[in-house]
């Protein structure tokens, strides 16, 4: 539930750094996990890489490096907050980070299909 | 719960991968055009000492960088705290950087 | 909940009410119980809660003492956000004449609207919050160019009340308890700006430790609610800074 | 009912009461000046630095910094503008020790105050001062003031009793010297009994059972109730400062009362009444500029003529001069109007004169030392710094430079105390009883009677008073005084109860409100802040008296005594020949 002393553009973008940060980690191993079978596998890497023409994977796909641009924009963000001079504008970067995270996931789907 | 120390840890981890995340994702774009194959991947990547410092880097770098992230948000939802967060944290890393570095062992080297 | 209504104190009928739920209990836990208040044209929430405890439920406990914005002693959740009770006209917050008062959240319930401050005044201490002086009273007065950068830095945050809304906005507040807080940061902030302070290594250190600054996830409740426009989670950034530097010059 | 509560006691050396200027000075030097292992306490009715008026200052501190401006000058301009009534050698030390004391607070404590281009203090002057002396923070003076010196106490290893509050002294057995405070923890709702060698009375007056008034809600005048009760004298209990523009909002909101800042009138702003004409220059020549006093007295005969607005008030106008300038110009004001829903840039707001500051308390020497041997008073719970009139920026150099005072005092004298004394145990159970007297009767609403009383102190003891006027005064008082010892509070359950407080908060008002009648009935002339529509000449200087009062038995009496010309005459300066009447340009 969203509490209403959280319903502001700047805790959204904490929510939505947090939540991807997290799926990427839970992400990981398994990615991990995948390209370490061609060591001892190739042929079922290539079975899941097969996998990748399904549309629902690709979907699932795109929200993978959705969440990778998003964290990836928001963290810059984040850095850029904490280590650069002041802006007063952090309402627009955070709505930026999120824009430029869609625009590359986008892309990314787009080659894909 | 996150000093100095940890919180430098993850902010510099950050920014090393964030270079290599955007070199990730363009690969990615570039090698997604025409489908992906085990055989094409290992191509690319197989017997490169480049590709394998590359990838070797993000995974030391995103070990340290995922851990210190968990740790955070393990503390601060369920008040994880002390050894066992600390314990946590470690394995988070060990664990990620064991799996990583036999990924990248996998696709580079072998 | 049970409804005091207030038919029997005889107020004409024709006048507007508004449905207040007023959080009662103490440390131990407690709910909301409901109220009819008589609406008037200038009617801040505090006077709404004291009209309750002045009319209706003589046990209502809470806090306020300059009724102005100037002390910060009362501070309460009023429909789920941090706020300045005294200064709060209820036209700005009524939703269908209604309206729910809460304790402050992140600090130990007194009772019923009333919370110990005592762990937000702790941290302020803890965070270095005071003056570290360079000078006695037999000097004279410094003078200080009121154009400097680090002086214009450091009147941003003075103003504060140390009223608390900023630490009960914060989910980071909520989930690490050693987390020193908006308020307390910004102090430190300050005063690591004020050219008169001769502390600047001491507060680094203070900001730096477990529940220092870098705790902080910018999630910017504390700026969007703090009732006198201060900005803390800018003064953090300023300590994430500072300590940053000092860590790279350290390691040089 | 009394017997069912224990009573918590516990020892300490110092104990002070009240974290105003003066409480929490007093605390600082106290712990500066005592000998090491001198245990520490400060209690106080709020949190700690968190109520009291200290905080809510806001045009600032007066103190001569050279510039032209000397004490001297600071001294002639206090004594002059209390209209000769105050003790001089108090004046003499309020305006020298606040040039030390401003430099603590600078140098020590780490306030900031408001700087010119160059970097030095920016002072300004306010009404009745011939120098610009006022060193500031912006419009928020007090809140620098007492966040600093919060912060200064809160990091010390002293005692903290919050939420206490004092609600008797207890004297020894003899009545010569004070053993201890009672105290209600009201986070408990049980008694506690503090013994201590020295205690410091800063509880800070206040004047809230006027209609109007700004004081900070905790402030119910309960040091100097107690203090009556004890035995010690009062002065100058008939000076009630009101400030002319307090914030109109109607009868059931806290906002009424609060202060709309003295510089609106200043920067040009006008004030209207109900027909939305001038009127300041039917009285005054000065028209809004005109001091205080005058200010409020001419707004109170508007409203006596009834050419008043909607809620009895007069408007205060400032868009004139430009909606956008007043915006830039008072921000703090203009927001704080918004707020509670006003506006102040390009409407009108709705003001009446409140009662802002009590210049009467408690006789003390100029070190603080009472009648009675091991309590002190300071800040605005002492009389005589101030006499008829206490001039803006005056106040919290008061509070502050006392305060400190007290601190060193108490420190030093300490060392001469041997052993705590012990209470008088009748007093003690007396003052229990008082205090449970409404638990065991019938739970009836308190804030309606104190509303009365606040109607008949603003209508018969107000801003313009006569005999008649004042004996009604005093009839009506003691009539609300009997009718609140009917009136019962639900004891059920004493943890936080506000309630019980309020009745403690009027048993305090209507004690002192009676004493401040019958003071202004003594008084038979006008001087500063009090004004007789039977005697408007202030009378010979020469000849000036101050009011005493005290309880004797049931009854309060009042008497006179002259004032003490100790270091200048009426009609004579202490300033060098020659010096100009005033440095501050007209303008
Ligand atoms: C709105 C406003 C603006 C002002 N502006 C100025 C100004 O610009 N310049 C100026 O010089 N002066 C100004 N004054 C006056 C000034 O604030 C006071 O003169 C001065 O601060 C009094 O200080 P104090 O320490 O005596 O009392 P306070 O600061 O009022 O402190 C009294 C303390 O005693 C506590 N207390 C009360 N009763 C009890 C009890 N029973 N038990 C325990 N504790 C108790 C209170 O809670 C409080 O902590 C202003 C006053 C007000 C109200
Ligand atoms: C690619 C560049 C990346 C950048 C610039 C980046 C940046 C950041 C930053 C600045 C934070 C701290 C946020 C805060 O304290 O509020 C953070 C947190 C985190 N990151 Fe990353 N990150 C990157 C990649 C990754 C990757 C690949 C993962 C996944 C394995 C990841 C997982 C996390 C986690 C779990 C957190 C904790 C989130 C939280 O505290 O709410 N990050 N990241
Ligand atoms: S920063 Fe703002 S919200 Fe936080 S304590 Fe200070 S005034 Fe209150
Ligand atoms: S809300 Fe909390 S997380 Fe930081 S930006 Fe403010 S302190
Ligand atoms: S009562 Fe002081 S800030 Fe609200």
């Amino acid at each position: 539930m969203i509490r209403p002393h959280r319903s502001h553009p700047l805790w959204f973008a904490f929510a939505l750094h947090r939540v991807s940060g997290l799926g990427l980690a839970l992400f990981l191993p398994a990615h991990f996990y995948l390209l370490s079978l061609a060591l001892t596998d190739p042929v079922s890497l290539d079975s899941y890489l097969a996998l990748a023409e399904n549309p629902l994977v690709k979907v699932a796909e795109f929200g993978l490096v959705f969440l990778l641009a998003v964290h990836f924009f928001g963290g810059l963000r984040l850095i850029a907050l904490e280590w650069l001079p002041w802006s007063g504008r952090q309402k627009s970067l955070a709505a930026g980070a999120v824009a430029a995270a869609f625009f590359v996931s986008g892309t990314f789907f787009l080659q894909a299909v | 719960m996150l000093d100095m120390r940890l919180y430098m840890l993850q902010r510099i981890t950050a920014l090393i991968m964030a270079p290599l995340t955007l070199g990730h994702i363009a690969v990615m774009i570039y090698a997604i055009q025409d489908g992906l194959t085990a055989a094409e991947i290992l191509g690319r990547t197989q017997g490169s000492l480049a590709w394998f410092l590359f990838y070797g880097l993000f995974v030391v770098a995103v070990s340290i960088h995922a851990a210190i992230g968990l740790r955070v948000i393990l503390h601060e939802t369920l008040g994880v705290k002390g050894a066992a967060l600390r314990l946590f944290t470690w394995g988070v890393g060990l664990v990620l950087l064991a799996m990583g570095g036999r990924a990248v062992w996998a696709v580079t080297v072998l | 909940m049970f409804c005091h209504g207030d038919w029997s104190t005889g107020l004409s009928l024709e006048r507007e009410e508004l449905e207040v739920a007023i959080w009662r209990g103490d440390a131990t836990g407690g709910g909301f119980e409901a109220f009819r208040v008589p609406a008037q044209d200038s009617q801040t929430v505090l006077d709404v809660v004291a009209w309750v405890q002045q009319n209706e439920d003589p046990t209502l406990s809470y806090r306020f003492a300059c009724r102005v914005g100037m002390c910060g002693s009362c501070a309460m959740m009023v429909n789920g956000v941090p706020r300045w009770t005294c200064r709060t006209h209820v036209k700005k917050v009524l939703k269908d004449k209604k309206v729910t008062v809460a304790p402050l959240r992140n600090l130990p319930v007194i009772k019923d609207l009333a919370t110990d401050m005592d762990p937000f005044f702790d941290k302020w201490i803890k965070a270095a919050g005071v003056h570290h002086p360079s000078k006695t009273r037999d000097d004279p007065i410094e003078p200080v160019d009121p154009s400097s950068a680090t002086r214009l830095e450091a009147d941003t945050g003075i103003e504060c009340i140390n009223c608390s809304v900023c630490y009960a906005a914060c989910d980071t507040v909520t989930g690490n308890a050693e987390y020193l807080g908006p308020a307390a940061l910004q102090r430190a902030w300050t005063l690591y700006n004020d050219a008169k302070d001769a502390g600047q290594q001491t507060i680094l250190d203070a900001v730096a430790g477990n529940g220092g600054c870098h705790n902080c996830h910018s999630q910017g409740s504390c700026t969007l609610h703090c009732p006198n426009e201060l900005n803390p989670m800018k003064a953090i950034a300023g300590l994430k800074r500072a300590t940053a530097a000092s860590f790279f010059k350290k390691r040089k | 009912m009394s017997s069912n509560h224990g009573i918590e006691r516990h020892d300490t050396d110092i104990l002070i009461l009240g974290t105003g200027g003066a409480g929490l000075f007093a605390a600082l030097h106290a712990q500066q000046s005592a000998p090491a292992g001198t245990r520490i306490t400060i209690a106080v009715k709020g949190l700690i630095g968190k109520c009291g008026c200290t905080r809510m200052v806001q045009g600032g501190y007066n103190v001569a910094l050279g510039g032209g401006d000397t004490v001297e000058r600071h001294f002639m301009d206090t004594i002059v503008g209390g209209k000769w009534l105050p003790d001089q050698d108090m004046a003499w030390k309020l305006c020298e020790q606040a040039v030390v004391r401003v430099r603590e607070l600078e140098n020590e404590v780490g306030c900031f105050f408001d700087r010119n281009a160059d970097g030095t203090l920016h002072q300004k002057a306010f009404a009745g001062q011939t120098a610009d002396r006022t060193v500031h923070k912006g419009d928020l003076t007090g809140i620098e003031i007492i966040n600093r010196l919060m912060e200064q106490i809160l990091s010390r290893p002293l005692e903290k009793l919050q939420e206490h509050r004092a609600i008797g002294l207890i004297p020894t057995r003899d009545g010569a010297s004070l053993a201890g405070v009672l105290f209600i923890d009201m986070r408990s709702g049980r008694f506690r009994f503090v013994r201590a060698k020295t205690v410091l009375m800063a509880t800070g007056g206040g004047p809230t059972m006027y209609k109007f008034h700004t004081p900070s809600g905790d402030k119910t005048m309960d040091g100097l109730a107690m203090a009556l009760r004890a035995g010690l004298s009062l002065r100058d209990m008939e000076m009630v400062q009101f400030h002319p523009t307090g914030l109109l909002a109607g009868e059931h909101t806290k906002m009424t009362g609060t202060v709309l800042e003295e510089g609106l009138r200043g920067a040009g702003g006008q004030l209207l009444n109900g027909a939305d004409q001038r009127f300041m220059f039917d009285y005054d020549a000065q028209g809004e500029r005109a001091t205080r006093d005058v200010v409020s007295r001419s707004i109170y005969a508007e409203m006596r003529k009834s050419n008043v607005t909607e809620n009895g008030g007069v408007f205060i106008s400032m868009s004139h001069l430009g909606p956008e300038n007043v915006r830039r110009k008072f921000p703090g004001m203009v927001k704080r109007c918004a707020d509670s829903g006003f506006d102040l840039a390009a409407g009108k707001v709705e003001v009446v004169p409140t009662a802002h500051y009590f210049m009467g308390g408690v006789v003390v020497d100029p070190d603080t030392r009472t009648e009675m041997e091991g309590l002190y008073v300071a800040g605005e719970d002492a009389g005589g710094a101030h006499g008829s009139n206490r001039l803006g920026g005056n106040g919290v150099a008061n509070s502050t430079v006392y305060g400190g005072v007290a601190g060193d005092v108490m420190g030093a004298d300490i060392r001469k105390m041997g052993a705590l004394r012990d209470p008088d145990e009748t007093v003690l159970n007396r003052e229990v009883e008082r205090a449970c007297h409404p638990l065991s009767r019938k739970p009836a609403r308190i804030q309606e009677l104190r509303k009365t009383l606040q109607d008949v102190m603003w209508e018969d003891v107000g801003v313009m008073r006569t005999a008649p006027g004042m004996e009604r005064g005093v009839r009506r008082v003691g009539e609300i005084s009997s009718e609140l010892m009917e009136l019962g509070v639900d004891g059920s359950n004493l943890a936080f109860n506000l309630t019980w407080h309020d009745w403690l908060n009027l048993r305090s008002l209507c004690d002192v409100s009676e004493v401040v009648a019958k003071a202004g009935l003594a008084r038979e002339n006008s001087r500063g802040a009090h004004f007789r529509e039977d005697f408007p000449e202030a009378g010979a200087m020469e000849d000036s008296y101050f009011t005493v009062a005290r309880k004797r038995g049931n009854d309060v009496e009042v008497g006179r005594e002259d004032v003490r010309f100790t270091i200048v005459r009426p009609g004579e300066t202490i300033l060098p020949e020659g010096e100009p009447e005033t440095l501050v340009e007209a303008g």
